[in-house]
């Protein structure tokens, strides 16, 4: 059983490993990269945890929430990278403009 | 015979939803086939109405499942209010639609299933009671909403629309973190079900902290603003109003629920903090807006001083009366949803009119256009919180809550919000009366969008008649009151 | 596999361990197309430790979607921002080497991120880092706390999953949950796969692949797999309804082979790519919200399918949904509206 | 008897993944390294999957791991002249001694 609890607690690691790399790195791919981290995080921790029931036969709705988040993550993953190719190529940069007002 | 509540909350979300693929199948009936839709939908928001009213709070299993297996779908004032403002101000929006992308014929075949894909997110949003149904609908959402900011192209409108999804995507993340904590410990996501079973300790405080910062980044509240202007601003004008009408109020309806149903007895300080952020955004948005040059980044400016107001009920709510503070921030959520609408299309038909928004250059745009400017004055009425606007009410209840509980403070912000407001609708109002040195030559202007402004402003004002009508409609299934205290 | 629940606690560190290693090196690496590759291989062995949580259905989505599907999203990407991330290779002082040492506060400041260090003094920078990473250890502390307070035996919503199976039309739990249960959720999750599908093509203007002739070993094992891709993914489809499997995974197969097909060279028809395949694309969304509608007249709820015919209503909706998905997988791959 | 035999081509075919792990991270150039991971991988993958057929339950297991180990040749295969090809044509030059 405490054997899973690692790769539970490996998720909220990976979490964090991600929004770190979020906030620092400039660079849009990475950014891109590290919330898919995040969201891979999140995932272990939510299915991770669905595997201590007592019976051994692992809880399926939290796995089929992590299948939904998956695609999900997919998804969006697909979007960001366009906008990242489409903003690429309008203005030439590969990561965010900061001196629009804020 | 009414249709039965299964039928209009299922027609509520997949009218949009289907529409959305039948414009994405024909692509050169998409203005139709939106319009179709949107009446629908509509229609479909407008007979909920008297079912609520007659029936009661209504829930309904999807699958005939029931919670927790299953999903179940929730509507009650609270929904029903935010699903109406929904429908009026998207019926407004695809009115303008048609001719506004008349001009923008490449962008027209993506706007109409994005927008009606949004629709139906915020539909789904405000119908369910399922916290990971939530997720998928907040994912819907901020997904539509990324892509529509990014429809016009170009440098900013691209920046801006990047920010906005990695912004989205983050607070999305948070908000699952925080179901999944819930999930293992309740075994349940079911909004009610865990109401009944949570308790103070850890794990909520911590499921409490990533949804709240995930969902107040979502609503752009100070100091989680930064996003939110150059988006708003960057966007076609009929995606600029969704944007702010619509969508970060399926972020803050969330925030809301959560509150009411799961969190609200947790902690003493946060509603406080909670309160002096949101009384920093309504005077220091004000104070930005004022300052603005570009008519679309004021308004946009304006959007998160009014983000501000939603939030001073959190500290109200505890006290005395403290259920009148919630009325008065859902009254004013409509009304800034009406309002802003208006304001982001009328400037969408000024900026037709002069391919420009820069305030100091409106050159007597009040002779040129007398409709649209009528659109914003009255949209700006409800905005400043004057009589008889829906905006006023809110705030007259806001008031009236904070005096009950001797919050003096909370009082003057909202005054003086009112106030800064009414400087920078002034300002805008003064410029479009002045004449500049250099005449312009206008562009004609579609009447299509200058009444689907003019008739969201006046909505914004008739919500202040509206109240006695509303307001019991808001009451169905109690949404303020205590569930715990409820008689049985 | 009772021998694999034996195994000991050092399998689970390492694989930890490598998880957070591969995690931390995408995220730090100076070089991107070698992020990409270490992500790609933390999808790897994340699909890996989804096998060992007894999570195959998750482990048979993690791989080729997770790893496989956005990996080759991120190299289609990078190959496009190529020539400037070639540039910054040869020139240190440019765009990635500064990335790289924006996240390593004790590396000199001149050379660290151009946006931000040149508007604030190091100080502050530094300053702020401590904050930041005083805060992250705290998050960390707090969600690991809560992580271990979790740790008691619990069900969850297994009993009730498995009390309900007989009625939900197959065998498989996760499938139950999935395509019955919460079923709704599914619906929308498609509809998630084709906005997307609908925001990319209103952003890109032409098709992103170059068509450069295929390399003739390529496109000999493309013809050669893509058949039985697609068999395995009518296989993928069947075998849901009673062990892991189902419309995802059989979907990213079907994606993968659309994607191999098209690196080999092959187009589809000109006379297909209009609105044959917008209808391909919409079928999944378009078939689960019909079946889920079509039966509120027969008197069921939304979505409720009739016992008596749940597992062919099931069946339908699956198989117009992998058709629908791998559509759009190797739609967002190939970028471009055809 | 089985089961020994088993583990024994196991290890050895781990040992031959071994190797090949240590060629691709020692060898000098491109082309080396690919020799190294594909000629000792795909022996080494070829004895795992020896080893697991020997504990296989059903003849239909023998038959879906055989499949598993020639899809995996074809595939590795193909990724490594893809590799080769692309380092000639980009002038990675091989390593002489």
């Amino acid at each position: 059983m405490s054997s899973v609890l690692v790769l539970a607690l490996t998720g909220a690691g990976l979490t964090l490993l991600g929004l770190h790399a979020l906030i620092v790195k400039a660079h849009l791919l990475r950014k891109i990269l590290a919330l898919n981290v995040i969201s891979s995080g999140i995932f272990l921790l939510l299915a991770g945890l669905a595997a201590r029931t007592p019976g051994g036969e692992p809880d399926p709705v939290p796995q089929a929430m992590v299948l939904t988040g998956i695609v999900v993550a997919v998804a969006a993953t697909a979007l960001a990278l366009a906008l990242l190719l489409a903003l690429r190529s309008a203005t030439g940069r590969t990561r965010l403009d900061d001196d629009n007002g804020q | 015979m009414l249709p039965s509540g299964a039928v209009w909350t299922a027609a509520l979300v997949f009218t949009p939803l289907l529409a959305a693929l039948a414009c994405f199948l024909a692509p050169r009936a998409a203005n139709w086939i939106g319009l179709l839709a949107a009446g629908l939908t509509t229609l479909a928001a407008a007979t909920m109405v008297p079912t609520l009213m007659t029936d009661g709070p209504l829930r309904i299993a999807v699958g005939g499942w029931g919670a927790p297996l299953g999903i179940d779908l929730y509507a009650d004032g609270l929904s029903a209010v935010l699903l109406l403002m929904t429908a009026v101000v998207g019926l407004g929006v695809s009115a303008f639609a048609p001719a506004y992308f008349g001009a923008h014929p490449q962008q027209r075949p993506w706007f109409w299933p994005l927008w009606l894909i949004l629709w139906a997110a915020l539909n789904g949003l405000y119908l369910s009671a399922d916290l990971f149904n939530l997720y998928v609908m907040l994912e819907l959402l901020g997904l539509s909403a990324a892509a529509l900011t990014a429809l016009s192209g170009g440098g900013p409108a691209l920046n801006a629309a990047m920010r906005y999804l990695l912004v989205s995507l983050l607070g999305s993340a948070a908000y699952l973190l925080g179901v999944a904590l819930l999930y293992h410990a309740h075994a349940t996501v079911d909004i009610a079900l865990l109401g009944a079973r949570i308790e103070p300790g850890m794990l909520a405080n911590a499921a409490l902290a990533v949804m709240f910062a995930g969902l107040m980044l979502k609503t752009a509240l100070f100091p989680f603003h930064f996003w939110l202007p150059p988006a708003h601003a960057g966007a076609p004008a009929p995606v600029s109003a969704l944007l702010s009408a619509l969508v970060i109020k399926g972020s803050f309806y969330l925030l809301l629920r959560l509150w009411l149903d799961l969190f609200g007895d947790l902690s003493r300080l946060l509603p406080e903090l909670i309160g002096v952020l949101g009384a920093i955004a309504v005077l220091w948005g004000a104070l930005q807006a004022l300052q603005q040059q570009r008519l679309k980044l004021m308004i946009a400016y304006s959007t998160v001083a009014q983000v501000g107001y939603l939030f001073l009920a959190f500290p109200l709510a505890g006290g005395l009366n403290g259920t009148t503070a919630w009325r008065a921030v859902v009254y004013l959520a409509l009304a800034h949803g009406l309002a802003k609408a208006a304001m982001f299309l009328s400037a969408g038909a000024l900026l037709r009119f002069a391919h420009h928004d820069r305030i100091a250059d409106l050159d007597r745009a009040v002779h040129r256009l007398p409709l649209t400017l009528t659109a914003f004055v009255l949209a700006g009425v409800s905005i400043m919180g004057l009589p008889p606007s829906g905006g006023f009410v809110g705030k007259w209840l806001l008031l009236e809550a904070a005096f009950q509980q001797d919050r003096w403070g909370l009082a003057v912000v909202v005054l003086l919000g009112g106030v800064l407001a009414a400087a920078y609708v002034f300002k805008v109002v003064g410029y479009a009366f002045t004449p500049t040195a250099i005449a312009q030559e206008g562009g004609s202007v579609p009447l299509s969008m200058q009444w689907s402004a003019l008739l969201l402003a006046l909505g914004a004002i008739l919500l202040g008649f509206a109240a006695p009508l509303l307001l019991p409609l808001l009451e169905v299934g109690a949404p303020f009151e205590p569930i715990v205290g409820m008689p049985s | 596999m009772a021998w694999l629940t034996g195994l000991p606690l050092a399998v689970d560190l390492v694989l930890g361990a490598t998880l957070l290693w591969l995690a931390w090196r995408a995220l730090s690496s100076p070089d991107l197309f070698q992020a990409v590759a270490l992500f790609i291989a933390f999808g790897v062995i994340l699909g890996l430790v989804w096998a060992r949580l007894d999570a195959i259905d998750i482990a048979l989505a993690e791989i080729p979607l997770g790893a496989g599907v956005t990996g080759a999203l991120l190299l289609a990407a990078l190959s496009q921002l190529q020539p400037a991330e070639v540039d910054a290779r040869a020139a240190p002082s440019a765009t990635e080497a500064n990335e790289h040492q924006a996240g390593q506060p004790g590396q000199t400041a001149e050379t660290a991120d151009a946006d931000e260090a040149q508007h604030k003094p190091a100080v502050f920078r530094a300053l702020l880092a401590a904050v930041m990473g005083l805060l992250l250890f705290a998050a960390l502390f707090s969600l690991g706390l809560v992580t271990w307070q979790l740790w008691e035996p619990s069900s969850g919503l297994t009993q009730q999953v498995n009390t309900h199976l007989p009625e939900s039309g197959v065998e498989h739990p996760v499938t139950a949950v999935l395509l019955n249960f919460r079923g709704y959720d599914t619906l929308l999750e498609i509809a998630v796969l084709l906005l997307a599908l609908i925001g990319v093509w209103s952003l890109a203007t032409a098709s992103n692949l170059g068509d450069t002739t295929p390399e003739p070993v390529l496109a000999a094992l493309s013809r050669l797999l893509a058949p039985l891709m697609i068999l395995v993914a009518a296989y993928l489809v069947w075998v849901g309804a009673h062990a892991p499997g189902g419309a995802f995974q059989a979907g990213s197969v079907l994606g993968a082979a659309g994607v191999l097909l098209r690196l080999s060279g092959w187009r589809l028809p000109a006379g297909a790519a209009g609105w044959p395949l917008r209808l391909v694309l919409a079928l999944g969304v378009a078939v689960f919200a019909f079946i889920g509608l079509a039966v509120i007249g027969l008197g069921e709820p939304l979505l409720g399918y009739p016992t008596a015919w749940a597992k062919h209503a099931i069946l339908v909706i699956e198989l117009a949904a992998t058709l629908s998905i791998g559509a759009i997988l190797a739609s967002l791959f190939i970028g471009g509206r055809p | 008897m089985l089961a020994s035999l088993s583990v024994v081509l196991l290890l050895a075919g781990a040992a031959f993944f071994l190797g090949g792990s240590v060629g691709m991270l020692r060898f000098p150039d491109v082309y080396t390294r690919l020799h190294a991971l594909t000629k000792a991988d795909n022996l080494g993958l070829g004895l795992v999957v020896l080893g697991l057929m020997l504990q296989a339950e059903s003849l239909a297991a023998v038959g879906k791991l055989f499949v598993i180990w020639l899809l995996l040749l074809a595939a590795s295969a193909t990724a490594s002249q893809l590799v080769a090809s692309w380092a000639q044509e980009n002038g990675f030059a091989p390593w002489r001694g």
